[in-house]
């Protein structure tokens, strides 16, 4: 690191509190030019709320910021865009109804020298767009309306629009990239340390995650916050996970290793699927998931595992095939019968499907099964409340308050809320979920699965779509590959002793 | 229609933060304003229009208010109920015309009878307004619009072009505006009634939380396997139904129906009385118990512009100031709702 | 200026003047303004005026508005719709005071079931008014054409007897002429026009003669057809010779298009009811005991045609409203001219 | 986020589809139908209701709706007309009388947006007021004097006067739309009005101007419906306060017919447009076929509902969310 540059980022006791909550508290820290920054911490630790602040969306209640030299207090985001600060945040911000080139060329118009009048100049946008996505190695058609794209290509507009900030005289862009990788798919994600690594040489960048090992792959250097506090912050290199927990939570999580269940396979399956067909997502799609285990279905994104979900669970149509419930096959399949039958979806886009952000935990957790909490039509207030409260104390949410709304918590908790909606019907048969650790950090994530194997051990099937291969190691009995809509393969763990992992992408790509 | 992620609620907190007018931000940071906004913005009105003459602070002004506003209020109620899902009912009110008419001929043969009949016809053509948006998913606006036109022509057909005038059973109805208890004619206690019985089917029954939850958020509610067509359906049946109830207020209090008499213009007083009872127009955000305040106002604003004596041509003016003026009072600013 | 000696035992200031209108910018409401200004000026009681903006709850909570003032009411109501008159006329009753209902009522509903306090009901005949424009166009087509109707709002009794009355003409004196079509217009002066537009395209120079309604509705249509270059050769007969007609015959504009219309003015109708209720109201008449036409009244309406309007000009003169209610108190409300009482019940449709 | 995102719920060409059918059915029922003649006639007819749905769709497009239409075109209309030679006879004031109507738009829109925006009071609510505010300047102006109508022939003609076979008044439309269109989707201003409808809170954390877009739409619209007032005096030749009577009704549903979901972020000018050809169209046909008046607004209402149910019908889904 050559010091004749003004440091990139330079941050002096910078705070913020929402109401009581400090969620950032007293913050001071240094980045340099070409620097990777990784920013790791517990849902909650004030991750997303610094870089807000870097961001200009939120402002500091105390302390000073200086970017490249020059002190900064940001009116809005635009002034952060013009210091050369882009953002790629936690939750997608693209405008599902415009284009992609509209999209990355959102915020940078100014280079068009038509800003005055405000005219758009198609040709350019596009070809601006299209060179940006070429510089980050993403295909993506300008053209396209983002709302048609997968989340994984809107992730790829996302950060393309981020490295568009362009830093007047010689300063340095900053890159802020909020759990980039907490949506993306194995291969997605080697993709994008590869381009964070070009990005190194023309910028600085904030990388945050919960994923360790990533960041300790990638990163020069590793900030960890906890209720606020920097706690940590020192060079990758000799720094070991334990560590970074210690700096993380008050006590280390222990990592609980999950003896498999050594059920006989001769169970009659939970549901089972026979050739299973979705013209142009899936086909001829046969498995079987029984009580007591948890099957995972791997494979890469767009591989159709999200849809298979959808379909066992009534929320798409599909063309072909068979699915059998408790033995019984079932016709005109419908989310209400799949629900009624005791099957439970855990969405991987929590907060458009999974849950009802304007609900407390209380009505959200009496939604599906209120269970003790409603007689017939009729809900019963007390009831409700016990239940969620004995629901929240289970799963110890955070913050503790039943009758918060619940886009006002944080991910890991809302997954934990989704989670109990489900968990508190009294016979659980099938509990499907898609990606439910996005974006949580590892002791959320240690709950989640607990609360996941726990349901298993009380003879609930479970269909698993991991965010890593790592995690279907580590939860499933039964691993099943897809490859391009079509079964590639399928691993029994309780008999495959060590599968490796390069045996398993292998037959996803 | 609302996006009321945990994003968009830390982006516009910020905003309230750095608002911009010092009081309204006020205002949004205490956020039961808008529970306590519409029964004070109204009884500020009757205090404004009793300076100008006393007896509108006694219980004169109370029950020429609350007469005024029994069919407002009807409508309203189910007009938000509508709301609160996340669509609108633009037909409610024709509705509600209809079965003034519908009311006005069968009394005098059917009595009470035909009261039941009526309002249950009248729930099956709401029912049938939520069948169609459930099932075909045209938007209700214009959905709506199309049974506007049809429940039109029913009535002019239905009435013969002519004004049906209640000749037997006549007090069987018009007691219900004429008998006043407190000061408050029956119609209006009708509306209240009605009122608690949603808020109660709102607050405390599974299908009043399920109306909400679509409301609030629809793919969440699909997602969580909520019958949301059969909620769509009992929502515009609700509406239909009140709407029905709005007839008999119709008919009571004019003894008599036409296509183009009272009640023809219920519809845009309906929708604002809801709004300024502080539903959202966005939806998953009603309280029936405020909407009755929200129709007091509505109804109160063209008595207190007479009473206070302006010029008859000024009065469409000042009617227009008010309204203005009572929905910046009472409007729900909470802290991520996105205001359209 | 006329000046009422009020009876013994009268006090002006225990009363209040009140005419309710439809709104305030149709001439004819202006009238009906003016009629109750003049009358306010000889009694020397305050007015008050109730813009209904065209809607019947509108109406009626500013009428109870008024009523919550204490004073009691001296009252002309321009109803909105036939339904308006029970709540209405119930509210006065209550308050004590004494009201007129012009145009519009329910038939059933009669000021002799109701009492004193409802003192009359009165308006102009549609009929006759219909049948002045049928004669008056069909003669100007000398008996043979065809011709197309712009009734007003579809429910509204004026508007229905009005068109009966029309028919009924044509149909008794005239077989040449054949009605090619009606299209209520809502009494809407550009809703008037779009008919008026679409039934040019449709007939074309079919078209010999065009009845309205009201004036209203005719500016809209005699616009159209001048657009479409038609007015020259088409003829126009309405009802209530606004200014605006007035004008267009004094110009004799599209070559004499106006061939008929009916005189009345607002004034004269609020002037007459609301001294009906104020001779109630100071005890000089006792509705129950008049003979049942003068609680439910017709009065005159004038055919008016290019040759006879001058007669009329006199009546909107400056000052015209305060002569009428000089001579109205000179001879009561029954036998003022031009609007004298022809007679009363309930308007009777002829069969056509 | 695929088949959960409100897709416009008609695309073009359903719209155009249900047009092109009711053209064909009505000149069936009627050949005057087709002919030049109600060509023109219709034309003459679309070309007010074009002019505010232009300033109607781009509220709607940022998810706000504006109800004061008829009031802000009464004020215009009548304040112009005033201004212009007229049989009042007093007040002429030649070409200001324009600057001066569509300056009183313009304000009204002002108020409206500035309200909507700063306040953060429902647009619907507020342009309810307006509505009825612009109405009442428009009965102040009126008084009690006698009806004003235009004495200028030139002016009077003017609407009606063909170019290249076309009246001026749709010409004058035309260009309008045409310039609705550019700015929809050539300016930042245009886009940015998609983006709010879009996600707001997304906007506004991009930095963009939200609440100057908001109280811009509504200037326009205000402004052009003050020119609608406008031209609609001239058509009818003289000036009334109810100028704008049933001209929400018309472009409202026209817009929303047209597939700009109220939701905001979808739809156009254009297909706004094309929702007006409808509509009016739909009326004109229906006169022409010698519809019953009793039953005209039931069977308009029944050929609406089976339009748009036609138009939704393909993009029925599980997931599919309907407003
Ligand atoms: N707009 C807001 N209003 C109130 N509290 C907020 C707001 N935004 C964040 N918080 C609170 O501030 C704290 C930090 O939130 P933040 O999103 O920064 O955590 P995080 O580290 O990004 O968590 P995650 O890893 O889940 O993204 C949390 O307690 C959160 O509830
Ligand atoms: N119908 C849908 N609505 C919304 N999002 C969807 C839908 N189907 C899939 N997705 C999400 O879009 C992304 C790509 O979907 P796609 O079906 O192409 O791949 P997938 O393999 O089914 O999804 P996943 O990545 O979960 O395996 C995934 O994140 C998936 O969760
Ligand atoms: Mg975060
Ligand atoms: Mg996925």
């Amino acid at each position: 690191m050559t010091q004749a540059y003004p440091p990139v980022l330079k941050l002096t006791r910078i705070s913020r509190s929402f109401g009581k909550v400090k969620a950032v508290n007293n913050v001071s820290l240094q980045i340099d030019r070409g620097e990777v920054i990784g920013l790791t911490g517990e849902n909650g630790a004030g991750k997303s709320t610094l870089l807000k602040i870097l961001a200009g969306i939120e402002r500091p209640d105390e302390g000073t910021m200086e970017i490249n030299g020059k002190v900064a207090n940001f009116r809005s985001p635009n002034d952060a865009f013009k210091a050369g600060v882009g953002v790629v945040h936690q939750e997608q911000s693209l405008f599902t109804n415009l284009s992609v080139a509209e999209n990355i060329e959102q915020q940078n118009q100014s280079r068009m020298g038509l800003e005055r009048f405000g005219f758009q100049n198609w040709k350019r946008i596009n070809a601006d767009a299209a060179a940006v996505l070429k510089k980050i190695g993403v295909n993506l058609d300008p053209k396209a309306r983002v709302g048609d794209l997968s989340f994984v290509d809107r992730q790829m507009v996302e950060i393309a629009r981020a490295v568009c900030v362009e830093p007047g005289g010689d300063g340095t862009p900053l890159i802020i990239l909020d759990e980039p990788t907490a949506v993306l798919e194995q291969a997605e994600v080697e993709v994008l340390e590869r381009e964070i690594l070009k990005l190194k040489k023309f910028a600085s960048v904030i990388f945050v995650s919960h994923r360790l090992d990533e960041v300790l792959r990638i990163c020069d250097r590793v900030l960890v916050m906890r209720h606020g506090v920097l706690t940590s912050d020192r060079s990758t290199e000799g720094v070991t996970k334990d560590e970074l927990f210690k700096a993380m939570v008050d006590d280390a999580p222990t990592v609980s290793t999950h003896a498999r269940s050594s059920r006989p396979i001769e169970l009659k399956p939970a549901i089972e699927v026979q050739g299973l067909t979705m013209k142009g997502k899936f086909r001829d799609i046969s498995f079987a998931a029984y009580p007591g285990r948890i099957t995972a279905l791997v494979g890469t994104n767009g591989s159709g595992r999200g849809r298979i979900m959808r379909a066992l669970f009534g929320a798409e149509e599909f063309d072909g095939g068979t699915i059998e419930v408790a033995g019984k096959p079932v016709h005109n399949w419908s989310i209400r019968k799949a629900v009624a039958a005791g099957l439970a979806y855990v969405p991987a886009e929590r907060k458009v499907e999974g849950m009802i952000g304007g609900y407390s935990g209380t009505r959200n957790i009496a939604l599906v099964h209120p269970g003790e909490a409603a007689r017939g039509q009729i809900l019963r207030p007390g009831k409700m409340a016990e239940t969620a409260q004995s629901w929240f104390d289970r799963l110890d949410v955070n913050p503790n308050n039943i009758k918060q709304p619940l886009d006002q918590f944080s991910g890991g908790n809302q997954q934990k809320v989704v989670l109990a909606k489900w968990l508190n019907s009294s016979d659980l048969k099938v509990l499907m979920l898609d990606h439910p650790l996005r974006g949580l950090d590892v002791g959320v994530s240690q709950a989640v699965n607990a609360e996941i194997r726990k349901a298993c051990d009380h003879g609930t099937a479970v269909i698993l779509i991991p965010d890593t291969i790592e995690e279907a190691l580590e939860m499933a009995d039964e691993i099943i590959v897809l490859r391009d809509g079509q079964l590639s393969a399928r691993h029994d763990l309780s008999v495959a002793s060590d599968l490796a992992i390069k045996e398993i992408v292998a037959e996803m790509v | 229609m609302t996006e009321n992620t945990a994003q968009s609620s830390a982006f516009t907190a910020k905003k309230a933060s750095g608002g911009d007018m010092a009081f309204l931000t006020k205002l949004r940071e205490f956020s039961a304003w808008h529970t306590v906004a519409p029964p004070l913005v109204f009884f500020a009105m009757l205090l404004v229009v009793g300076v100008f003459n006393s007896n509108y602070l006694g219980p004169l002004g109370i029950s020429i208010a609350t007469a005024s506003a029994a069919p407002i209020l009807l409508v309203a109620l189910g007009q938000s109920m509508v709301l609160n899902i996340g669509s609108i009912d633009l037909s409610n009110a024709a509705i509600s015309l209809v079965g003034a008419i519908l009311l006005a001929m069968t009394i005098p043969a059917f009595g009470v009878g035909a009261m039941i009949a009526v309002l249950a016809l009248l729930t099956v053509i709401g029912a049938i307004n939520g069948l169609i948006l459930a099932y075909t998913h045209v938007p209700s606006f214009a959905l709506t619009l199309g049974t506007l036109g049809i429940l039109q022509t029913t009535a002019l057909v239905v009435s013969g072009s002519e004004t049906i005038y209640l000749s037997e059973n006549r007090e069987l109805v018009t007691t219900l505006y004429s008998a006043k208890l407190f000061y408050i004619p029956l119609t209006f206690w009708m509306g209240v009634v009605v009122a608690v019985a949603y808020w109660v089917l709102l607050r405390l029954t599974r299908v009043g939380q399920n109306m909400t939850a679509v409301g609030k958020n629809e793919s969440g509610a699909i997602l969580s396997a909520i019958p949301t067509k059969w909620v769509k359906v009992i929502a515009f049946a609700i509406s239909g139904f009140t709407g029905g109830l709005a007839g008999i207020a119709i008919v009571a209090q004019a003894g008599s129906a036409s296509a183009s008499g009272l009640g023809s213009a219920l519809l845009l007083p309906g929708i604002a009385a809801a709004l300024v009872g502080g539903t959202s127009i966005s939806g998953g955000l009603t309280n029936p118990l405020n909407v009755v305040f929200g129709a007091l106002t509505v109804a109160f604003v063209p008595i207190a512009i007479q009473a206070i004596g302006f010029n008859a041509a000024a009065q469409s003016l000042v009617y227009g100031i008010f309204i203005i003026a009572v929905v910046t009072l009472t409007t729900t600013r909470t802290r991520g709702l996105v205001i359209k | 200026q006329a000046k009422i000696e009020h009876p013994e035992g009268f006090n002006p200031d225990e009363w209040v003047i009140v005419a309710s209108v439809i709104n305030t910018t149709n001439p004819y409401m202006i009238s009906n303004i003016e009629g109750a200004e003049a009358m306010a000026r000889a009694t020397g009681i305050d007015l008050e005026i109730v813009n209904s903006n065209n809607s019947s709850q509108t109406s009626i909570s500013s009428i109870l508005a008024i009523l919550a003032s204490g004073k009691k009411p001296i009252m002309f109501v321009n109803t909105v719709a036939s339904s308006d008159a029970p709540p209405i006329v119930d509210a006065v009753k209550q308050a004590g005071g004494y009201v007129t209902i012009w145009w519009n009522k329910p038939d059933e509903f009669k000021p002799q079931h109701i009492g004193d306090n409802f003192v009359a009901f009165q308006k102009h005949t549609g009929v006759d008014s219909g049948r002045c424009g049928a004669q008056a166009l069909a003669d100007a087509l000398g008996g043979k054409g065809n011709v197309i109707l712009l009734p007003g709002v579809q429910d509204s009794t004026t508007s229905k007897t009005r068109v009966a009355g029309f028919k009924a003409e044509i149909n008794e004196n005239y077989p040449e002429i054949t009605i090619l079509e009606e299209r209520p217009s809502n009494w809407d002066p550009q809703l008037g026009a779009r008919n008026a537009k679409d039934l040019i395209v449709k007939y074309g120079d079919q078209i010999n003669g065009v009845w309205s309604a009201d004036d209203g509705m005719q500016i809209g249509a005699m616009q159209s057809f001048e657009n479409a270059g038609m007015l020259d050769k088409v003829k126009f007969s309405s009802d209530g010779l606004y200014p605006k007609t007035l004008e267009d015959i004094i110009s004799g504009r599209g070559d004499n298009a106006i061939v008929g219309e009916t005189f009345h003015r607002g004034y004269m109708a609020s002037a007459i009811g609301l001294y009906t209720a104020y001779l109630a109201a100071s005890g000089q008449i006792v509705p129950s005991e008049l003979e049942d036409n003068k609680r439910e009244s017709f009065f005159k309406l004038s055919c008016v045609t290019p040759a006879n309007y001058e007669q009329y000009l006199q009546y909107d003169e400056p000052g015209a409203p305060d002569a009428f209610v000089e001579r109205l108190i000179e001879t009561g409300p029954w036998d003022t001219e031009p609007v004298p009482l022809i007679g009363g019940g309930v308007e009777v449709l002829p069969e056509s | 986020m695929r088949n959960l995102s409100i897709k416009n719920l008609s695309g073009p060409t359903g719209i155009l589809a249900a047009l092109v059918v009711l053209i064909v059915l009505f000149s069936l029922l009627n050949p005057r139908f087709a002919s030049v003649e109600n060509l023109q006639n219709v034309l003459f007819q679309v070309s007010v209701p074009l002019i505010i749905v232009v300033g109607t769709s781009l509220v709607i497009q940022m998810g706000s709706i504006d109800l004061s239409v008829e009031g802000v075109m009464g004020a215009a209309g009548m304040a112009w007309i005033l201004l212009s030679p007229n049989t009042r006879l007093e007040g002429d004031i030649g070409v200001w009388a324009w600057f001066v109507a569509l300056g009183l738009g313009l304000v009204l829109g002002l108020i409206t947006g500035a309200i909507y925006a700063k306040l953060k009071v429902p647009s619907f609510v507020v342009s309810l007021g307006t509505w009825y505010v612009g109405l009442g300047i428009a009965i102040l102006l009126y008084g009690n004097a006698l009806l004003p109508s235009l004495t200028s022939e030139a002016l009077a003609r003017w609407p009606t006067q063909l170019t290249l076979g076309l009246p001026n008044c749709f010409w004058l439309a035309a260009v309008i739309l045409a310039a609705g269109v550019f700015v929809s989707h050539y300016t930042k201003f245009g886009r940015g009005l998609m983006a709010i409808g879009n996600n707001e809170p997304i906007a506004r954390s991009n930095g963009m101007p939200v609440d100057r877009y908001k109280i811009a739409a509504f200037a326009i619209a205000g402004t052009l419906c003050g020119l609608a007032g406008i031209l609609a005096t001239m058509q009818l030749g003289s000036g009334s306060p109810d100028i704008g009577f049933g001209q929400l009704f018309v472009v409202i549903p026209a817009a929303v017919i047209g597939g700009t979901a109220l939701s905001g972020g979808e739809g156009g000018v254009i297909r706004s447009a094309i929702g007006v050809f409808l509509l009016i169209i739909l009326n004109n046909g229906l006169v022409l076929a010698g519809v019953d008046p009793d039953y005209q607004s039931g069977v308009f209402g029944m050929i609406l509902l089976i339009a748009v149910i036609a138009v939704a019908w393909p993009q029925r889904g599980r997931l599919k969310v309907a407003k």
